[in-house]
């Protein structure tokens, strides 16, 4: 009964960092209806820009502020610059552009900062808490997470920058006719994902510390999480990343051992979303003729 | 003076040498390795050369792919015209250019990777290995728990692959009939982003002895996590991981405080070595060849030491630079030492011996630096 | 009469061959104008061109000044909001939300919240759906979703294609009389494409007649309501 | 009016909900074979639901429908053309990127046998039902005056043109019952009249019978044998045209009283 | 006498380009060969994989799970049971065409993203089930399984090289013949009709159901066969050969070469067989950032497509003399 305790905790634990990852996918899937590939990546070196600060001596939070807004920065530039050229080829050349841009952010940071690990700072440093199956920086992560939740739902919710930014997404040609300027609602949405994504990476790097690939897996478990909620949903983003992670302890310590967890966990993921198809607290949308 | 004699690759002028290394993907952190290789070349080639022919190193990415490995060695062979492919890295690539290498009679010369396989002089005469093989260091371990804690409940965690199965069938036969010792095994996948699950349940299963065959980044990971659940046991530490600079410092010296591990090379990051003459060359050489390099990172030492053992071993062909002469030479390599491997390490090789170094040396962490203790030993 | 619109050689088309060869028209300050034409004249083509959803060559002037440069939402910022075909709804958001989106460059909630209650008096059903999913409306729903829509933008010239699109008889006088309203009391001009020619002379001053892109008849809406082409293929008698 | 045996469609208690809203009320009506019927009712009365429970896009909580006395809930979507009913949409559902010819003959779909592996193979069997598809969809086209954008992608089509590639795609699956929503939309008078005649020639001509909702009032009270209004997802009204025209209720809801 | 008509040029050309294709082998290094003979096998694999997501829209970000599972049935009937190699060929199509078909049951509920990630999920979990102690005795685990390199037939005056290309050669012909059978006429146009408006495609008979699964079977039944032909040429198999990445590429092998087009497949087979080793050639430093920005490139310059953008040219040049 301990053990199952401490495998759902750090289940938990390890579900907020794909939590905090998933929200970064809603944001801008929200803005754009794609997910991008190369949020991972971008987060990475978010992660690493936050660890030049530190190293060049400036203090944690003030790197982290800093790192948010110039990640906001290059997300806006990189829609701008890479993402608007091909803004009305088809769906499937813009993901190839994603993963353009996904190897090339591995590679160069790999290549500026080489492949060795770094650690990373936690803004929430000391021990254990919970009997020591939760680390105070898991705790925190888990805070962070929901903070940028509430966020992301006030925003989408209640401010009109919200509910535009999903108009550009879902029917550009109508939202500009009402004066949404949809090109910087993309570029916003671009923004506000890589400033999540930052935030996320900094939470990450702590516990699984910073190297170029370090954000493989996880946005992998994201990218399920974000969907076992349902990607238009913040909330269930958190939850289903939060699931994800118990799941695949769960199965790892219980169901089949190691070596097939993350096969299991995916099977039962998918299985879950063949009965629910757009996750399980996403909006079922019709389109009818 | 005999005649020169030059099999593809090499001339009067020149000898090319190939290899094959994973700048890119999930194992590019061994990328040093191959770049470290070019920095000692370029230190050799500056120096004049060997017996006045320079080294011209060609250098492939296979991203840890074997059916890049393989086009990328044929490119290497039948493009590039090298005399021989060296330090090819990865056991997967390794084993899927091993046929098309020994049917051509090219060298795959001093592999650089720790299974078993590669010393096999029978079955495959054109492929050597070089570090001691992950199944003979795993044995030293194993005898060790034999003779000082013959009653522990050990608990394994391995990356599920050939490297981590090696070590584990090592570690095992070492047991011997004693193989029920282990209470617990748990792999993971170089994807997973954490091995935290895993050593909840390691823990759980009571063990006191922890082997810990992982990569850097997760040995980094499991050893904090280790110290975060209050687990002290035991724990063992392959020798991919225990660099002091690059998996020790990130997970907190303080928590690896007793870590047991072995090791052939010098730990660049170990003050112990701060003023050994071999350690100061490296240095030297680190900060004109290789300046980028990291110089906490053992694979750097590793390239190095490796890239001696080849210019040494281009040196005693002498004027002879066929591919046959390249392959006897490298078996009849007799107790040469080098300045970064520790000291009573030997390199040895013989007709019958494809295994060049099969010694390394216990070690204890104290919290600053690795202790060795006993003597170098073969598993 | 000056006006509000003025059109002068416009060209416009999708690709490379033009679909508009050099149109001239205009709409009256505080007017109605309406263009006719058969399918694939390229009325909505000009309505595109107009707020700049195509970029087209020729000149067109708003209240003045050039806006045949500008962005779709610049030409929306300024006032014109455009009812296009097809009712362009947000499928997936909530009739709520998509009038929210109407009244988006707006700045005065007060305004705003009185409109909603002007479209709402407009189009009961609308308050009824309004957390429903706009797409899952009736088509004749979302038309009327689309009116709403541009009323709630408080424009100055408003571009209607074909408003009556799938309306019930009683819902197209309805949407009539609606325009006829805030023609006169508000002073919104309106540019009006619609098959129901009848009804569009009736409420136009000014009529255009669109052939393959060219006007081929430009005159008041009278005199063309008394041409016998017109008259023939248009208004059936 | 020269009807042909008994009821094509029958239509008995039909009911659907879509939350709280009740978009039908047990709605009953047949249509007899060989009749041209046409549905009116306002905005939002059902129609177009109505004729997504007979192409089983939507499942009705109650109620039967029989077509040629066979209950059509039984049978998956994808035989319901093949059973002998097509339709036509309210807004349009053509595949956008494919040119007029090969959106016309995806209605032959339903009608063809030859599989992957007959295709794959090039057998003479699939050789020969292309060939007789072809020669089917090129006399349709045709008689729909399709043939100067036959090689166009349909997607850039005027309205009225893409309403007449649905018109000829429907009537490629050989149906016995035609279902068109709205086809008269955006269309002018004279395209209008264009249409009368086609919808005739096609009850006369090939022998379907026709199911019509629309709102131009002209078109569905000239054509029709039978007209049925529906208004709250309930009938008001089912009979002939001049009845139903003078029908007070429908009048109150849909038609109005003609401005003064 | 009448100039020849579009279709005249097209098999003109067609035939001259076969006849090129035969002398290569002639012509170039075996090393440039071997090459070729791999690019050949990912022309059948894109071809496949262009089948389910350019013809049928259904994303697949796993397709390298069926390359994989062709190539381990080559490399297990070759191994075990001797089976001479061209027949594990078919034997390979088979059994990722009942794989497919069965992966497609389920997958037919999902749709855009979220079929994306359960075939994204199958690319992962096939290297780890290959791995699995349950299955080791027949693929061999991490170690995987080495073949042998099939000699040419006949005493043909070939070199292995030359004769496996040949080889591969033939059995893409044979691939691409099928899927152009398959997709001019009723099949084709009901997948691309599923891939544009499934509900009006189904209310004119097509069977979404049975269609999308059979589609996910024949895609993977040609993405099987050339992995049984990756193995064969490589001579080997093992769990890191098909790893995430071999997914991606494939994608980005159809998108790069072009959506729905028969000659895409081969130029994106191209472009993945050769542009990783260009971009090595560029920068050895980061190799991958060239790589990307090839592809960022070919997205700005041809968003569909090298086939995309040859369509167009050649348009545009049958268009142009007619002009006065
Ligand atoms: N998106 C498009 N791409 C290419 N051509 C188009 C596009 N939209 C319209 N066209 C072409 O432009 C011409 C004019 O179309 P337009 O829609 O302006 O006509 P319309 O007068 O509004 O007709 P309708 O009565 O059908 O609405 C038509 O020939 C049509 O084929
Ligand atoms: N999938 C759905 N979800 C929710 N409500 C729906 C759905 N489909 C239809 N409705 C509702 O059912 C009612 C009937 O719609 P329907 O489309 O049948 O109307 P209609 O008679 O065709 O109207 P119109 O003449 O405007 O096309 C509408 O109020 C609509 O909002
Ligand atoms: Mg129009
Ligand atoms: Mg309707």
């Amino acid at each position: 009964m301990e053990a199952f305790l401490h495998q759902v905790l750090s289940g938990l634990a390890t579900g907020g960092i794909y939590a905090i990852v998933a929200l970064a996918l809603v944001m801008i899937y929200q803005a754009t209806h794609l997910v991008n590939f190369a949020q991972g990546e971008m987060a990475m070196f978010s992660t690493y820009l936050a660890w030049t600060m530190i190293d060049a001596g400036l203090p944690y939070w003030g790197a982290f502020a800093g790192t948010v807004a110039l990640s906001f920065a290059l997300g806006i530039a990189i829609e701008r610059i890479v993402i608007r050229p091909v803004g009305n080829a088809p769906v499937l050349a813009v993901v190839i552009v994603f993963i353009g841009l996904l190897v090339i952010l591995n590679s160069v940071a790999g290549w500026i900062y080489t492949y060795t690990i770094k650690s990373f700072p936690s803004p929430f440093p000391g021990g254990s808490v919970l009997g020591g199956y939760l680390s105070r920086h898991e705790l925190g992560v888990m805070g962070v997470t929901l903070g940028v939740l509430l966020l992301l739902f006030l925003f989408f919710r209640f401010t009109p920058l919200g509910l535009a930014m999903r108009a550009a997404a879902q029917n550009p040609v109508s939202s500009r006719l009402v004066g949404i300027r949809v090109g910087w609602m993309l570029a916003l949405g671009w923004g506000l994902a890589a400033a999540i994504g930052a935030v996320a990476g900094m939470m990450v790097a702590p516990i699984v510390f910073l190297d170029p690939n370090m954000m493989a897996g996880i946005l992998l478990y994201g990218f399920a999480g974000a969907l076992l909620g349902g990607i238009d949903n913040p909330a269930g983003a958190v939850a289903g990343g939060l699931a994800v992670g118990v799941l695949e302890n769960l199965s790892g310590a219980y169901l089949v051992g190691t070596e097939l967890k993350l096969t299991v966990a995916l099977v039962l993921i998918v299985g879950v979303l063949v009965v629910r198809p757009s996750g399980l607290f996403g909006r079922v949308l019709v389109n009818r003729v | 003076a005999a005649q020169k004699k030059y099999s593809p690759g090499a001339s009067d002028s020149e000898i090319k040498v190939g290899n094959i290394n994973p700048y890119s993907g999930p194992a590019s952190a061994y990328g040093a390795i191959g770049k470290a290789i070019g920095a000692y070349f370029a230190k050799i080639n500056d120096e004049g050369g060997i017996n006045g022919r320079k080294i011209t190193y060609i250098t492939l990415d296979d991203g840890y792919s074997p059916p890049k490995a393989v086009e990328q060695t044929r490119r290497l062979v039948e493009q590039d015209q090298v005399l021989l492919v060296f330090q090819s890295l990865g056991t997967p690539s390794n084993t899927a250019i091993q046929k098309y290498l020994n049917g051509r009679k090219v060298p795959q010369l001093f592999v650089a990777t720790g299974a078993t396989k590669w010393g096999d002089p029978k079955g495959h005469p054109w492929t050597m290995g070089w570090q001691p093989n992950y199944q003979t260091e795993a044995r030293i371990y194993a005898r060790y728990l034999l003779e000082n804690k013959p009653d522990a409940k050990v608990a394994l965690l391995y990356q599920n692959d050939d490297y981590g199965k090696d070590y584990l069938k090592g570690f095992k036969d070492g047991l011997g009939a004693k193989a029920s010792m282990i209470v617990a095994e748990a792999s993971y996948e170089v994807t997973d982003p954490t091995i935290d699950s895993q050593m909840v349940t390691l823990k759980a299963s009571g063990a006191d002895t922890f082997f810990n065959i992982t990569t850097p980044k997760f040995a980094a990971q499991a050893i904090r996590k280790a110290h975060d659940i209050d687990w002290k046991p035991l724990h063992f530490l392959n020798n991919v991981s225990n660099s002091v600079g690059s998996v020790l410092t990130p997970a907190g010296l303080d928590k690896a405080v007793g870590l047991v591990s072995s090791y052939y090379l010098k730990d660049p990051t170990d003050p112990q070595w701060a003023d050994d003459p071999g350690y100061k060359d490296w240095l030297a050489w680190m900060k004109k060849y290789n300046p980028d390099g990291n110089l906490t990172d053992t694979f750097n030492v590793f390239g190095y030491s490796a890239a001696q053992t080849l210019v040494q071993v281009l040196k005693q062909c002498g004027d002879d630079l066929t591919r046959e002469n390249v392959m006897k030479q490298a078996a009849s390599l007799k107790g040469l030492s080098q300045p970064m491997l520790l000291p009573g390490v030997k390199i040895n090789t013989g007709p019958d011996d494809f295994y060049p170094i099969e010694q390394m040396q216990l070690m204890r962490f104290n919290g600053k630096t690795w202790e060795l203790f006993g003597t170098p030993i073969g598993g | 009469m000056t006006a509000i619109l003025e059109v002068s050689g416009l060209v416009a088309g999708y690709g490379a061959a033009p679909v508009l060869h050099g149109l001239d028209f205009a709409v009256p300050q505080g007017g109605v104008a309406t263009i006719l034409g058969a399918n694939g004249a390229g009325k909505t083509t000009t309505l595109r061109a107009v707020s700049g959803l195509i970029r087209p060559a020729g000149e067109i002037r708003f209240a003045g000044e050039r806006i045949d440069r500008l962005s779709t939402e610049d030409i929306a910022r300024r006032g014109i909001a455009h009812v296009p075909d097809g009712r362009g709804t947000f499928v997936h958001l909530s009739v709520e939300e998509n009038l929210r989106l109407g009244a988006y460059t707006r700045r005065d909630p007060a305004g705003v919240a009185r409109d909603f209650e002007r479209v709402f008096a407009l189009f009961p059903v609308l308050q009824e759906r309004r957390r429903q999913q706009a797409g899952t409306l009736s088509g004749g729903e979302q038309q009327m979703l689309a009116i709403s829509r541009a009323l709630m933008l408080r424009p100055r010239l408003l571009l209607m294609d074909e408003p009556s699109f799938g309306l019930a008889p009683l819902i197209v006088r309805e949407i009539f009389r609606i325009m006829r309203a805030i023609n006169a009391e508000e002073g919104v001009a309106i540019l009006l494409v619609e098959q129901n020619a009848g009804l569009a002379l009736e409420l136009a001053s000014q009529a255009y007649l669109l052939e393959t892109g060219r006007v081929v008849v430009a005159g008041s809406a009278d005199a063309l309501g008394a041409d016998d082409a017109v008259r023939r293929s248009y208004l059936g008698y | 009016m020269a009807l042909r045996g008994g009821a094509l469609l029958n239509v008995r208690d039909l009911s659907i909900r879509f939350g709280g809203i009740v978009a039908l009320d047990r709605v009953s009506f047949s249509v007899p074979e060989g009749a041209i019927a046409g549905l009116i009712g306002p905005n939002g009365a059902g129609k177009t639901t109505l004729f997504n429970c007979l192409s089983r896009l939507y499942r009705p909580s109650e109620g039967t429908i029989l077509f040629d006395g066979r209950p059509l809930l039984a049978a998956p979507r994808h035989r319901i053309a093949a059973l002998g009913i097509g339709r036509t949409f309210q807004n349009l559902a053509l595949f956008r990127s494919m040119s007029v010819l090969d959106n016309v003959r995806i209605g032959g779909h339903c009608r063809m046998r030859a599989g992957f592996l007959a295709h794959a193979l090039a057998l003479p069997r699939a050789e020969r039902e292309e060939a007789a598809l072809l020669e089917q969809v090129r006399l349709l086209i045709d008689l729909l005056d399709l043939g100067p954008v036959a090689e166009r992608p349909v997607g850039a089509l005027p309205f009225g043109t893409q309403k007449r590639v649905e018109l000829a795609r429907a009537l490629v699956t050989r149906p016995r019952l035609l279902l068109l929503d709205e086809p008269a939309g955006g269309l002018n008078h004279e395209e209008v009249d264009q249409l009368r005649t086609r919808i005739r020639d096609i009850r006369d001509r090939l022998g379907v019978t026709v199911l019509l909702v629309e709102h131009h009032m002209n078109l569905v009270m000239t054509v029709s044998d039978q007209v049925v209004a529906l208004d709250f997802g309930r009938i008001i009204a089912d009979g002939t045209p001049a009845e139903v025209q003078g029908d007070a209720a429908v009048v109150r809801a849909y038609l109005g009283t003609p401005a003064a | 006498m009448t100039a020849p008509s579009a279709r005249q040029w097209k098999v003109a050309g067609l035939a001259l380009l076969l006849l090129f294709a035969c002398a290569l082998p002639f012509l170039v290094s075996s090393y440039r060969t071997f090459q070729l003979t791999s690019a050949l096998s990912y022309a059948i694999a894109l071809l496949g994989l262009n089948i389910l997501t350019g013809w049928n829209g259904q994303i697949s970000l796993g397709h390298g799970a069926f390359y994989a599972i062709g190539a381990y049935v080559a490399a297990i009937l070759m191994d075990r049971w001797d089976v001479p190699y061209w027949a594990t060929i078919p034997a390979a199509g088979l059994v990722c065409l009942g794989a497919g078909f069965l992966f497609g049951l389920p997958a037919l509920r999902l749709e855009g993203l979220y079929l994306a990630l359960a075939t994204f999920a199958l690319a992962l979990a096939t290297p780890q089930l290959l791995k699995s102690k349950h299955l080791e005795q027949w693929t061999g685990g991490v170690q995987g399984i080495v073949i042998m390199k099939p000699d040419p037939p006949f005493g043909l005056p070939l070199d292995q090289d030359q004769w496996l290309y040949f080889f591969a050669l033939a059995v893409a012909l044979a691939m691409f013949w099928l899927a152009r059978n398959l997709l001019a006429g009723r099949i084709g146009r009901a997948l691309v009709a599923i891939r544009e408006h499934p509900t009006a495609a189904e209310a004119m008979g097509i069977d979404i159901a049975f269609y999308k699964s059979a589609t996910f079977g024949v895609s993977a039944m040609f993405t099987g066969i050339a992995g049984a032909l990756g193995a064969i040429v490589i001579q080997f198999v093992a769990p890191d050969s098909f790893t995430l990445f071999l997914s991606i590429t494939l994608l980005v092998g159809i998108v790069v070469g072009g959506l729905a087009s028969l000659s895409g497949a081969v130029w994106g087979a191209l472009f993945i067989q050769f542009i990783p080793n260009v971009a090595d050639q560029i920068s050895k430093a980061a190799p991958w950032a060239i790589y990307g920005l090839f592809l960022i490139a070919c997205m700005y310059l041809m968003p569909t497509g090298v086939a995309g953008l040859v369509r167009a040219t050649a348009a545009r040049l049958a268009r142009s003399p007619r002009r006065p």
